[in-house]
């Protein structure tokens, strides 16, 4: 199947619960119209996205994750969104390790005032993701080599995401 | 300093001769190194871009492309008409699209590496004031002039990206160097009628009638332009704008490169003076001769 | 004064003026401030604001019969101060191109100065003022058209009577040549 | 477990673009889910009731409600799901509204979308258990930040209402914009008649301690127990002794500085009372500009203070105060005009803005109430007064209204043909926004009653011709250029974002929007408060607002604090980080990461160190969760295996079974 005739592709967001969930409320509310593939996970702020949740979605298929937090100083939590910007950015290197194509990564700022411009990102991003076309299914060297991987990764160790 | 390509412009041949060899004698005396653009043609002037932008950015673009042609990455031309026209084309042509359909047009491909600024530009940003100063022998101390940019030379300000769009200082600033008093003219960037003196001269009557008279209850001795157009109507065409309006008006309009060139002492013929219309020798003749240093 | 048909607004002429000029003039709230700024307002039928207000409403007919088009000198105020940032000069010049294409000529002296100018520049490869004039009070039947200009400025070396050579002058020419075959819209 | 699912259709909201009875049907085969229906508005009454009919009826012990965003609705459900006998927590919320069929216009794709939303719901509240939240007491007293009338209503109310109250303003005295203003629309009374008694109150109010030339330090604590530092800026002198005798302004040899409260249009002493009605009533020397401060000579006040209240070495003094509740009323500034170089940038002392007219206009202004232009002193016979300056104007990025530039402009065309009978104002103008109880009656009298000549359209250039300014604009109802030869121009300059608001919502963790206002939580429902518990906002801080709107919002401010703080306790939210102790190793990063300083080091019964979390100070960001490399500590209610579950109800696992 050529990418063109894929409707719609699995991609999973994890908004923050101030910000960027607010901002897509205000997207809805304002009837901004966007492609259909995004679902979205809350959680309290963008410091509590666990690399490793990102890393499961696309060993189980997504085909993009996108995460958005709250603008650099405006974190309700003070400074939850600059953790996340380091972890993320870790894991944004880090994925091409894994064999996954970090394009199909992203992560971004919006606050709960700007649906406009989360129509804009949301748009943008899936355009992106059609591009690159469905994810490959994951070819894992060998399935246990991929578990102890994941065992270890959640563990702390070898994974460079946390701390 | 690099060397720079000099564009004159169509004008510089005929009707503006004067603004043409005052500039190279100013430039020449301020290490101003320029090379005429080689076969240079029209750029198209005010009308083209009323026809179609494509036709007038390759009239322009064939200009760059000699330049480019030339090895040299920076032109400058005395007339604000001829810098938009340049300027208009190159920053079209960074979209692929247009780029395509200029390039269509041409013998030789324009590949928009050249950057376009008036002589003022060049003057205001790349002259140190302090070696103009030193060279200023009759200083022009005693007449009171307005200075006039025209509309073109500034704005639109995000294509110009030069001086204040609504109060453009930079002829200001030449002209007090040179010690003249300078008077804060409030139309500075105001339309003269630019090219409608032939079609529809009473539109320019209106237009550069407004001018001279603001330049006249401020109380100016003169008016100083940087454009051949705005030079030609003010000037050239003082006598229409007397008759349409039932003025009398007697307002020498000098380019600001012939003041500087009678400041800095340089050969008068170069500067043309005899060329203005409106006899300017009674204002010249207000210029308080220095008193030697000894 | 006209009734306009707002139900049969043309649209493919608001979207024409909307693609050519890459400007989006639904953001025109007719505040006025192009007019207010514009130099030429006095010799307008319908001033700059209007024009902007009629492209809005799809009156393509009232736009391109326009005097406005032809009078406009591209002084850029307009542009400068419009406080939606729209290249409101752009949009005239793009008119006036749908004029010219269309046929309309409202200001006929503006439009022979025009031609007579790129004529002469398609000719010499450079503007001569002489043969310029001479071809406008030819086409335009107004022939004394500056007359009066001529002696001052003959006298003070300022009307050539011969044009300037350009070498390249086929270059330019051909220019010209590949513009009319191209039918280019830009 | 046994859940039951509930499909709002939300009138034709949900329903117009999502199948629900289908979402619903679908819903019946994921796990645990014994019942599921679709309702026609779930919040409403009948809605509610039938959840808890449903609870009852079929034995639930969870409930996904797939409706709104849970920012709407989410307590609302929590609170229904309770008076069923539920545990508020075992309650989960699917957005197919705001996320699905507001958003997307195929029926298909947000059927499906709106299904898996549902399962996700499920799954993760499958893994859901009831919290507990714990009691704790509050403090009651109340911050209000700002002294404008927004934050004076306030301060009032709530002093009224039996509350400790502390006041901070940032200047010398309260009062705001509106000490400055002459006469106020629609009733056109005078502007410190209204507010002096106001201020008067404030200074005598048993209940109310304020604090001028002081501003917030650092803010920690949480709703009920905030724990404020504030820092009281030096004046030099001391505020316990001065009397406000005014001596020493008469004094005060350099008395060259522009004059603030003035707008500029006249000069101050350094050591000054910025207006005779100020409160507090209290000298503070400017150390800028005060001859001793900066070099060290005069020191006449000190010798002229008959009180001997002159403290040249005084320093900034830091104040704590705990409260229950913070009220923001910081109000709004003027937009900076200088921006549009066609007005001239300055250049033209007779082009001044509506703030400074209102002083020309004042009688305890500096030219004692006689309309004068700056430039020569002569009264002005032909004024223009334009509107929308810095608003509704995309490029200067202000493209919003500033809401009450229409009115006080009508009313300073009638208070300058009050002042000046023979003078003519024009009124530039784009539209006329004067929507309140009176106000276009008012805004007509100005034309009808006043001989305001409005006329609609921009200037777009002003400059000056022999004596006077020459003003062109348009009059697009004509449709013509029109010029004006004016002797004074008025620029009505609209409202912004207060300087420094920015960095007090980082301090109370207050949004700001994109143009430097505060966010209220809900703009129709929740207008006064914000995303932080606790933090409350009044007045033009929260958007420009005129003196009316200010005012209700502070006394709607000061009855959610009355509200909050009439409780005894408050339940703290049971969201919290826990930890598992026998897993914990004691490596303290936790520790190191938290915000807010929620997590404790203690030993466990072999001394070994272990990490616990102080429930009411904890937040529930989950930072810790992210950083614990035992994953020991766990956000409830967001765990690890919650939000995993989430994802794998999205992504069902491929290559390996969930290992969990
Ligand atoms: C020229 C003009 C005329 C007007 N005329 C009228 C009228 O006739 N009728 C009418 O209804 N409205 C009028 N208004 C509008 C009126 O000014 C506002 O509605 C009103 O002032 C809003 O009150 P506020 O308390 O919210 O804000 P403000 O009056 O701005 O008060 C805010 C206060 O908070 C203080 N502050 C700011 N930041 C801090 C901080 N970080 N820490 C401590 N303190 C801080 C400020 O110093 C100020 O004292 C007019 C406005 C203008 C510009
Ligand atoms: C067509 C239309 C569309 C609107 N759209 C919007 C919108 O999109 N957004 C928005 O913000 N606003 C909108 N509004 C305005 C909105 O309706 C009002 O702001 C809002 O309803 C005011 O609420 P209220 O409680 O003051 O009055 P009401 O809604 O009028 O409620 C008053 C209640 O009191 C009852 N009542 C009256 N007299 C008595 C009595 N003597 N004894 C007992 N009960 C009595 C009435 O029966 C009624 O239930 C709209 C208005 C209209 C007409
Ligand atoms: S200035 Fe701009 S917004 Fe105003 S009328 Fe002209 S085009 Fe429209
Ligand atoms: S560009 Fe044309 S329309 Fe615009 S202000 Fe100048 S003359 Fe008027
Ligand atoms: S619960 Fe939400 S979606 Fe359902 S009716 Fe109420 S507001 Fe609408
Ligand atoms: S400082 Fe002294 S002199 Fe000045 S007002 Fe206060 S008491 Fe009076
Ligand atoms: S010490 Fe300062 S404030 Fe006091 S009188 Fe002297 S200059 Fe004025
Ligand atoms: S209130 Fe009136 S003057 Fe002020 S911004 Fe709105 S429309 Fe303009
Ligand atoms: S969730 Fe963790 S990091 Fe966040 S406040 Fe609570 S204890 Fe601190
Ligand atoms: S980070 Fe984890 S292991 Fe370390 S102290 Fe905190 S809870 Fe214990």
């Amino acid at each position: 199947m050529s990418p063109q005739n894929i409707r719609e592709l699995r991609i999973v967001g994890f908004l923050c619960n101030w910000c960027s969930y607010g901002g897509a409320d205000t997207a809805g509310v304002g009837r901004f119209v966007q492609p259909t593939d995004l679902r979205i996970i809350r959680v309290p702020c963008s410091g509590r996205i666990d690399p490793l949740f990102i890393v499961r979605a696309f060993m189980n298929g997504a085909d993009g994750v996108l995460v958005s937090g709250c603008h650099p100083r405006d974190c309700h939590y003070a400074e939850g969104n600059f953790y996340a910007r380091r972890r993320l950015e870790m894991l944004k290197r880090f994925l091409p390790i894994t064999g996954i194509d970090n394009r199909r990564f992203e992560y971004t700022w919006v606050s709960a005032s700007e649906g406009q411009r989360w129509q804009h990102v949301v748009t943008e991003f899936t355009r992106g993701i059609h591009t690159l076309g469905p994810a490959p299914s994951f070819n894992p060297v060998s399935e246990t080599e991929w578990n102890k991987l994941a065992v270890q990764a959640s563990e702390g160790q070898g994974c460079p995401c946390h701390g | 300093m690099a060397k720079i390509a000099y564009y004159p412009g169509c004008s510089g041949l005929g009707t503006s001769v004067e603004y043409d060899s005052s500039t190279r004698a100013v430039c020449r005396a301020l290490q101003v190194d320029l090379v005429d653009v080689e076969d240079w043609s029209c750029c198209g002037s005010s009308p083209a871009h009323t026809v179609n932008h494509v036709l007038s950015a390759a009239l322009s673009a064939r200009n760059l492309a000699q330049v480019e042609g030339m090895g040299l990455d920076q032109v400058a031309t005395p007339c604000p008409s001829c810098l938009t026209n340049l300027r208009t084309a190159a920053h079209k042509m960074a979209h692929q699209d247009f780029r395509d359909q200029v390039n269509a047009l041409l013998d030789i491909p324009c590949r928009t590496n050249v950057e376009t600024k008036s002589v003022l530009q060049v003057f205001d940003e790349q002259v140190d004031p302090q070696l103009i100063l030193s060279k200023v022998v009759n200083p022009l101390t005693g007449i009171k002039i307005a200075c006039y940019y025209g509309c073109i030379m500034n704005r639109p300000p995000v294509l110009m990206r030069f001086d204040d769009h609504e109060n453009p200082m930079a002829m200001d600033r030449l002209m007090c160097a040179l010690g003249a008093e300078v008077l804060p003219f409030p139309l500075k960037v105001e339309c003269c009628g630019a090219s409608y003196g032939i079609p529809r001269g009473d539109i320019v009557a209106r237009l550069s009638g407004k001018l001279l008279d603001a330049a006249r209850r401020l109380g100016a001795d003169c008016l100083v332009t940087a454009c051949p157009l705005c030079q030609m109507n003010l000037d050239l065409r003082q006598g229409q704008i007397n008759r349409a309006l039932g003025e009398n008006f007697q307002m020498p309009v000098f380019y600001y490169t012939q003041l500087m060139g009678y400041a800095l002492g340089l050969d008068r013929t170069e500067l043309g003076l005899n060329k203005l219309c409106v006899d300017p020798h009674r204002v010249l003749g207000k210029i308080k001769q220095p008193v030697p240093v000894k | 004064m006209q009734t306009f048909d707002l139900t049969t607004a043309d649209q493919d002429f608001i979207a024409e003026v909307e693609s050519r000029s890459h400007q989006n003039l639904k953001t025109c709230y007719q505040c006025g401030n192009c007019t207010a700024g514009c130099p030429y307002t006095f010799a307008y039928d319908y001033s700059v604001s209007q024009i902007m207000r009629l492209i809005q409403a799809g009156q393509k007919e009232a736009v391109l019969q326009s005097r406005s088009l032809w009078l406009c000198g591209s002084c850029q105020s307009c542009t400068t101060r419009c406080p939606n940032l729209i290249d409101v000069a752009l949009v005239m010049d793009v008119c006036r191109h749908m004029a010219r294409e269309a046929g309309y000529a409202t200001e006929r002296a503006v439009k022979v100065f025009v031609d007579s100018f790129l004529k002469s520049v398609e000719r010499h490869g450079r503007a001569y003022e002489m043969g310029l004039m001479v071809a406008y009070m030819t086409r335009s039947g107004r022939i004394f058209t500056d007359v009066d200009l001529a002696p001052t400025a003959l006298m003070r070396g300022k009307l050539p009577f011969k044009p300037h050579p350009v070498q390249g002058r086929e270059q330019v020419a051909r220019i010209f040549e590949r513009f009319r075959q191209g039918g280019i819209n830009g | 477990m046994r859940i039951g699912v509930f499909i709002c259709h939300c009138g034709s909201n949900i329903a117009g673009t999502v199948d629900c009875p289908k979402v619903a049907a679908k819903a019946l085969t994921y796990p645990d889910v014994v019942f599921s229906t679709d309702t026609m508005y779930a919040c409403s009454e009948p809605g509610q009731d039938g959840i808890i009919a449903a609870v009852k009826e079929q034995q639930l012990d969870g409930v996904v409600v797939a409706s709104c965003t849970p920012r709407m609705h989410e307590q609302t459900f929590r609170r229904a799901v309770e008076r069923a006998g539920l545990n508020r927590y075992m309650f989960e919320m699917a957005n197919i509204r705001e996320h699905v069929s507001w958003i997307g216009k195929i029926m298909e794709d947000n059927t499906i979308k709106a299904q898996e939303l549902v399962r996700m719901a499920v799954e993760k509240l499958r893994r859901n258990r009831p919290l507990i939240p714990k009691r704790f007491e509050t403090v009651k007293r109340v911050l209000v930040i700002g002294g404008g009338v927004a934050g004076i209503q306030a301060a009032l109310d709530c002093a009224d209402g039996g509350q400790e109250v502390v006041l901070i303003e940032r200047e010398q005295s309260i009062g705001g914009k509106m000490a400055k203003l002459d006469k106020t629309f629609p009733t056109v009374d005078c502007s410190s008649c209204v507010l002096g008694p106001k201020m008067v109150d404030i200074a005598q109010h048993p209940k109310i301690t304020l604090y001028a030339c002081a501003e917030v330090e650092s803010v920690g604590g949480y709703v009920g127990n905030f724990h404020i530092t504030i820092r009281r800026k030096a004046t030099y002198v001391d505020w316990n002794v001065c009397n406000g005798c005014g001596l020493c302004l008469e004094k005060c040899p350099s008395h060259k500085h522009p004059d603030p409260f003035n707008e500029n249009l006249c000069t101050a002493p350094s050591i000054n009372i910025p207006f005779p009605q100020a409160i507090p009533k209290k000298a503070a020397i400017n150390p800028q500009s005060c001859l001793k401060l900066t070099q060290g000579k005069c020191g006449i006040c000190a010798t002229v203070c008959p009180l001997k209240c002159i403290d040249y070495e005084q320093k900034d003094e830091l104040v704590d105060v705990d409260v229950g509740a913070v009220i923001v009323a910081t109000g709004y500034d003027l937009f900076d005009w200088h921006k549009y170089p066609q007005y001239g940038q300055g250049r033209y002392p007779d082009i001044i803005t509506s703030m400074q007219y209102e002083r020309l206009l004042s009688a305890s202004g500096p030219t004692g109430g006689q309309i004068k232009r700056p430039s020569d002193g002569k009264e002005p016979k032909n004024i223009v007064f334009i509107q929308c300056v810095g608003s509704r104007d995309r490029s200067v990025d202000r493209p919003y209204c500033s809401g009450f530039c229409c009115m006080y402009t009508a009313k300073q065309a009638i208070l300058t043909k009050d002042h000046l009978p023979d003078s003519q104002s024009f009124v530039f103008y784009m539209d006329i926004r004067s929507p309140g109880k009176l106000y276009d009656e008012f805004t007509r009298r100005a034309m009808e009653e006043y001989g305001a000549h409005y006329v609609r359209g921009r200037v777009s250039m002003i400059y000056p011709q022999d004596d006077k300014l020459l003003v062109r604009g348009a009059d697009t109802l004509a449709g013509t250029q029109v010029e004006v030869q004016a002797d004074l121009v008025v620029l009505a300059v609209g409202a912004e974002a207060a300087a420094g608001a920015a960095q007090l919502g980082e301090k109370l963790r207050v949004c700001p929007d994109q143009y430097g206002f505060f966010v209220e939580s809900h703009p129709k429902l929740k207008p006064v408060e914000t995303n932080t518990a606790g933090v409350y906002l009044a007045g033009a801080c929260q958007g420009p607002k005129d003196i009316p709107a200010s005012v209700s919002q502070g006394s709607a401010a000061a009855a959610k604090v009355l509200g909050l703080l009439s409780k005894k306790e408050l339940e703290s939210d049971p969201a919290v980080a826990r930890v598992n102790q026998p897993r914990c190793v004691g490596c303290g990063k936790c520790i190191q990461t938290c915000p807010f300083g929620a997590i404790k080091e203690v030993a466990d019964r072999f001394g070994n160190p272990k990490a616990e979390v102080i429930d009411t100070v904890c937040q529930g960001c989950g930072i810790c969760t992210v950083t614990c490399p035992q994953g020991a500590i766990q956000l409830e209610h967001f765990t690890d295996n919650q939000i995993l579950a989430e994802v794998q109800a999205l992504c069902p696992p491929k290559i390996f079974a969930n290992y969990e």
